[in-house]
């Protein structure tokens, strides 16, 4: 059935909280307005004021008590509104869900997910744009997930909501009104940590994920008219990774393009670029690794600019010919 | 700073309709698509920020919220570069880099609008910290939301301020909502002021859409804080007019409620007093009125003669 | 749970004197440097702690602070477990990877002690709405100190458990101090309890030194908390005798200042109500220290001859 | 003169209050108590307490007064005192202080330096040990630091405090106790954004920083006895990141270990992979790029168990040993 990555995030609610009533959801404005960005419109008619609930403008505690229920048997899911505000809720996050069940010994378990938007490209500037996903990805504990496509979106969400560990369910602003076809059976469940190779080829690789897979799979068409042949390989979870399913295309194609949003140092694509610097794809690879990623700059308002700083589809293309035709 | 009380409420009344021109055409362009990103327009506020700042010394700081625009208006403002910075201009307050959210103008004492809910809070304690290390007899005023007064950065902020004894009257601005959250699903309390007693500190409640009200007990207020008395909270009852940002159904409140607030609309108010106080004619006031309009316009036209910042500036200014 | 006051005093008076002895053994240890890390002793604090504890019903919930050993006893624990938690071994309730502030029996209902001043908060909070969501009828009793309820998380969770009217005891054990700084130098009001009308809650001010009294006014409010009065704000008055961990000087109080408050010391106090109001008998009050200096030491016997955990183990546990 | 690495912070901060009036301390038990690690002990006693600043335990607002402060015209030193909970300031240091002047059209500075200190090795468990530099060094605005010798932080120190811009000052815990020579001249400034090689050799370059880089020179002098020359290069300041002098150094010596405390995945020194893996000195690397590591674990509470999380000098010398003599 086709239909918006929105809405496949919904449907992947939905369908957990019909089947298992232990889940439920938490965030701003997530009941009767439906959520900042109407992703879960129509689940307060559904599932009433117990199970949607409306919260205080209270980041910290949304993530806090979502923890708390967690461990003592609920499998709440906590929508912060923007990424940008997970930075109040980070003691909660980084401090206590990811640690709770290492610290104890393995005598807790604490199955939450915390959904947010990310990125820029929606005009909102410097504290409503970020893509701050390398954070969490740095935090033993947390597991990590950003979807690209409404498919993905459904069968990684419910993967996360039956995790019985805290995943950050990191959704992608300017991908909610994107359409796709997504499978409509209720035991659709794409498990965390396997990559998808969303398009085969031999010249090179390019790692992406979220925003700028897209941008990333039009490069590759408009480079294939041009003889380049891309296999483009989303990881879809960050954490865990498939390191395998990279590896080996690098292994095959013996070049690396990797793209993200987030801005450059830092970002989590230079993770995977040192993984596969000391992996055994290293004496693969016949040139430099090379990465695409967001400008270092907070994100600017004025909407030229606020283009300007993450990769285009141009740059992509362009980047992808340079390497496999060995210019630098 | 006022030769006469007519001077007064002449600059009140023009500061009124700058931010509601000024906002009206705001609503214009994004219903229009013309503008970029969203907005959170303050429209039925007006009394209540404009009358406030006013209170304050020309050199006193505030900082400023998402929902800014009649705050910044109020504190005084150069209306060209703020319109410009809506349109993402490069002579705009922040060269196009902040719009809507970050209007800012340090130098005059205006610390920014702030994306962040209660993002304000800590960066106000911490102005109001260096008014008293360097003795300067200013205040600072923090404007915020009944929804930021839930944030943590509230109760950090009014405790320090207190424990400190700082400068500064933390105003929230209590419209009744959080986006779509009703005050009384988000907290358990009629009066916001209450909270003063967690912290020792003082507690008012005003009627914010009276600009002359405002404006009198805030001046009282405000002398009180600057004489070394220590922080105040003090609660602006007021209302907004339009959906919380660009796109809101309202589905939360009904046309009924916002009617009624209508009725108490701040200009018309303010514009009544006036007149039964024989303060200003209705001539003067309307003349007020047309010339603010057309500031407006004037305003949008300078906007649109800007340029856009160069692609190059992209990369300016992250570090100084 | 017990068959008559005698028992549950009984009852009382072992589970202080194991935190007692617990830490004064810990404290030996500290000393000497045979424990790693550090540890915040609650000494003077036990009646505070233990009296609130069981005023719960066994099934009840809590989450404990940095300075919790008397509240995990208070609770009921282990004390082998807990011993050898404390010396890193793999019986202990954490398999040697969370020590002193870490202590967690979540079968039973400790969710933790926490590193993080007022980090319990939220996670209260969240256990309190499974509570409420899956209507087991069980309360949850949140430990901080004076120096946490200054914390942004103080605030947000008690609002938010106020508007959902979750079954939670949020409890402060003031003890004058957060690490150095004494309460006046940290918030300007005189009782902490007073936070509560910020949140539409009750507040409720004891003595914190007095188990008898704490208990009888705790099983009083936990009753209404259990019948789905919503939260409550509850201020133990209380006092640690020795540092705020394992260095520290304390020159921020005076001896006297110390010495004045082990005149009311809350083992002492109870002793006396006992034999006063012919409970127990002096002889069976000492009876009951002996036995539990025993079991002390047999706890440390326990955790010496436990095994340390083995390194393959550092990699466990991670994930569920 | 000999002092310890936590007199060196304080002899810088003296210097300054000294030099500047509006330069001030701010942060929990920094006054009387003289810091929970004793950094400031006496500085109350000589600036009295308008100067240093005992506040309530709030780290939001520490950082959110911090910045404040700053943009009014303060150069305040605020201390989060241990790292972990710089997790409850993330707001006020990312979304406020970073990007503030960029917001606001380059119009305001916010001279602040931001002291925490990092690292287990004290027994204090999850919630007091981490390492968290990677975090901020993907957050453009803030500049970040990390000391490993005295005499680094004291001159590296007085820069950040006469920086214009919000400092992250990341202080090594188990570092505090360890002694070197200082320099005593008042105007001693080491500028931010410029490395060290703190040992010159021609095999293999290891770049290091903070606590491990002691250990690193250990295994270094001790792989020397064994004829192996290793260059070690310390970045000092993460961001702003010397990144010729690392590029310089694989050129000559074609193989780069890399070792720090943090955990592995998403860790800085995963940047560094990927900035020397996308540089011109790709074409010299002989063999992958190694990063030493802490596990993808939270800190343990035993000691035997923190000790074995973090990469220990035998592990760091076998490691030089294998990749000179190119074992795998
Ligand atoms: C920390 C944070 N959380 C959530 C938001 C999204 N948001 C923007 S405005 C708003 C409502 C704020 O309510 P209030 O403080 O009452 O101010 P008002 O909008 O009514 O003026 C929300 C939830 C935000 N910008 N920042
Ligand atoms: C978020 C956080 N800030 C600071 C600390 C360091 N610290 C540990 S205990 C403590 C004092 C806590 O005071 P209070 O809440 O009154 O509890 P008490 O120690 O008196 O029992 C401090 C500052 C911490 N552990 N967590
Ligand atoms: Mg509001
Ligand atoms: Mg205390």
């Amino acid at each position: 059935m086709e239909m918006t990555y929105k809405d496949a995030i919904k449907m992947a609610m939905v369908e957990e909280m019909r089947r298992d009533e232990d889940v439920f959801l938490m965030g701003e404005d997530v009941g009767l307005y439906g959520g900042a960005f109407g992703v879960s419109v129509g689940m307060f008619e559904e599932f009433g004021e117990d199970r949607v609930r409306d919260t205080p403008i209270s980041e910290a505690v949304i993530a806090g008590a979502a923890c708390g229920a967690a461990v003592t048997g609920m499998r709440p899911i906590a929508e912060i509104m923007f990424m940008d505000f997970t930075t109040i809720a980070m003691d909660s996050i980084v401090n206590q869900a990811a640690k709770m069940r290492y610290m104890f010994g393995g005598k807790a378990k604490v199955p939450m997910v915390l959904r947010t938007p990310g990125g820029s490209g929606t005009g909102a500037a410097a504290q409503h744009s970020q893509s701050l996903e390398a954070w969490f990805c740095h935090v033993p504990g947390l597991k990590v997930v950003v979807p690209a496509t409404p498919k993905d979106a459904k069968g990684l969400l419910k993967a996360a909501i039956r995790d019985d560990n805290p995943v950050m369910f990191i959704e992608q602003k300017t991908l909610y009104k994107t359409k796709g076809e997504v499978p409509e059976e209720d035991d659709f469940i794409i498990p965390l940590g396997k990559g998808e190779i969303k398009r085969e080829g031999k010249d090179i690789t390019v790692v992406s994920y979220g925003r700028m897979l897209p941008r990333v799979l039009e490069a590759a068409k408009k480079a294939a008219e041009k003889g380049i042949d891309v296999e483009v390989v989303d990881p879809r979870t960050l954490v865990p990774l498939d390191k395998e399913m990279i590896v080996e295309s690098v292994k095959k194609t013996g070049k690396l393009l990797l793209v993200n949003e987030a801005v450059k140092t830092g970002g989590y694509i230079g993770e995977i670029a040192a993984m596969v610097a000391e992996s055994e794809a290293f004496d693969y690879l016949d040139s430099p690794i090379v990465r695409l990623a967001g400008l270092d700059v907070p994100v600017p308002y004025n909407p030229e600019l606020e283009a300007a700083i993450v990769p285009s589809e141009e740059k992509i293309l362009d980047t992808l010919i340079k390497m496999v035709r060995k210019e630098r | 700073m006022f030769n006469s009380k007519k001077e007064l409420y002449q600059e009140m009344y023009r500061r009124m309709n700058q931010a509601r021109f000024f906002e009206e055409k705001v609503s214009y362009f994004f219903a229009r698509g013309m503008v970029h990103g969203t907005t959170h327009l303050s429209v039925g506020q007006e009394a209540s920020s404009v009358g406030a700042c006013m209170a304050l010394r020309p050199d006193d700081i505030i900082t400023s919220t998402h929902r800014g625009h009649s705050q910044v208006i109020g504190k005084g403002i150069d209306i060209n570069k703020m319109m410009a910075e809506l349109l993402g201009k490069y002579t705009g307050y922040c060269k196009g880099k902040g719009g809507s959210m970050h209007i800012a103008d340090v130098e005059v004492g205006n610390l920014g609008a702030n994306g962040v809910v209660g993002g304000g809070h800590g960066i106000a304690t911490g102005a109001a910290l260096t008014q008293k290390m360097k003795n300067t007899g200013k205040v600072v005023l923090c404007f915020f939301g009944d929804g930021a007064s839930n944030e943590g950065s509230f109760h950090e902020a009014l405790n320090l301020a207190s424990v400190w004894n700082l400068p500064i009257i933390f105003y929230c601005e209590n419209n009744l909502y959080g986006m779509s959250v009703p005050q009384d699903k988000a907290m358990n309390i009629k009066d916001i002021a209450d909270r003063a007693k967690s912290y020792g500190i003082k507690g008012y409640i005003i009627d914010g859409n009276d600009a002359v009200g405002v404006h009198e007990k805030m001046s009282e207020i405000i002398d009180g804080v600057r004489s070394g008395n220590g922080p105040v909270l003090v609660e602006s009852k007021t209302y907004r007019y339009l959906g919380h940002s660009k796109s809101d159904a309202q589905v939360y409140r009904t046309k009924e409620e916002v009617n009624s607030w209508k009725e108490r609309d701040p200009l018309k108010i303010f514009k009544n007093k006036m007149v039964d106080m024989n303060i200003m004619t209705i001539d003067e006031l309307e003349k007020i009125e047309r010339e603010t309009k057309q500031e407006i316009e004037d305003a949008v036209d300078f906007a649109n003669n800007s340029e856009n910042p160069p692609i190059e500036s992209v990369t300016d200014d992250v570090y100084a």
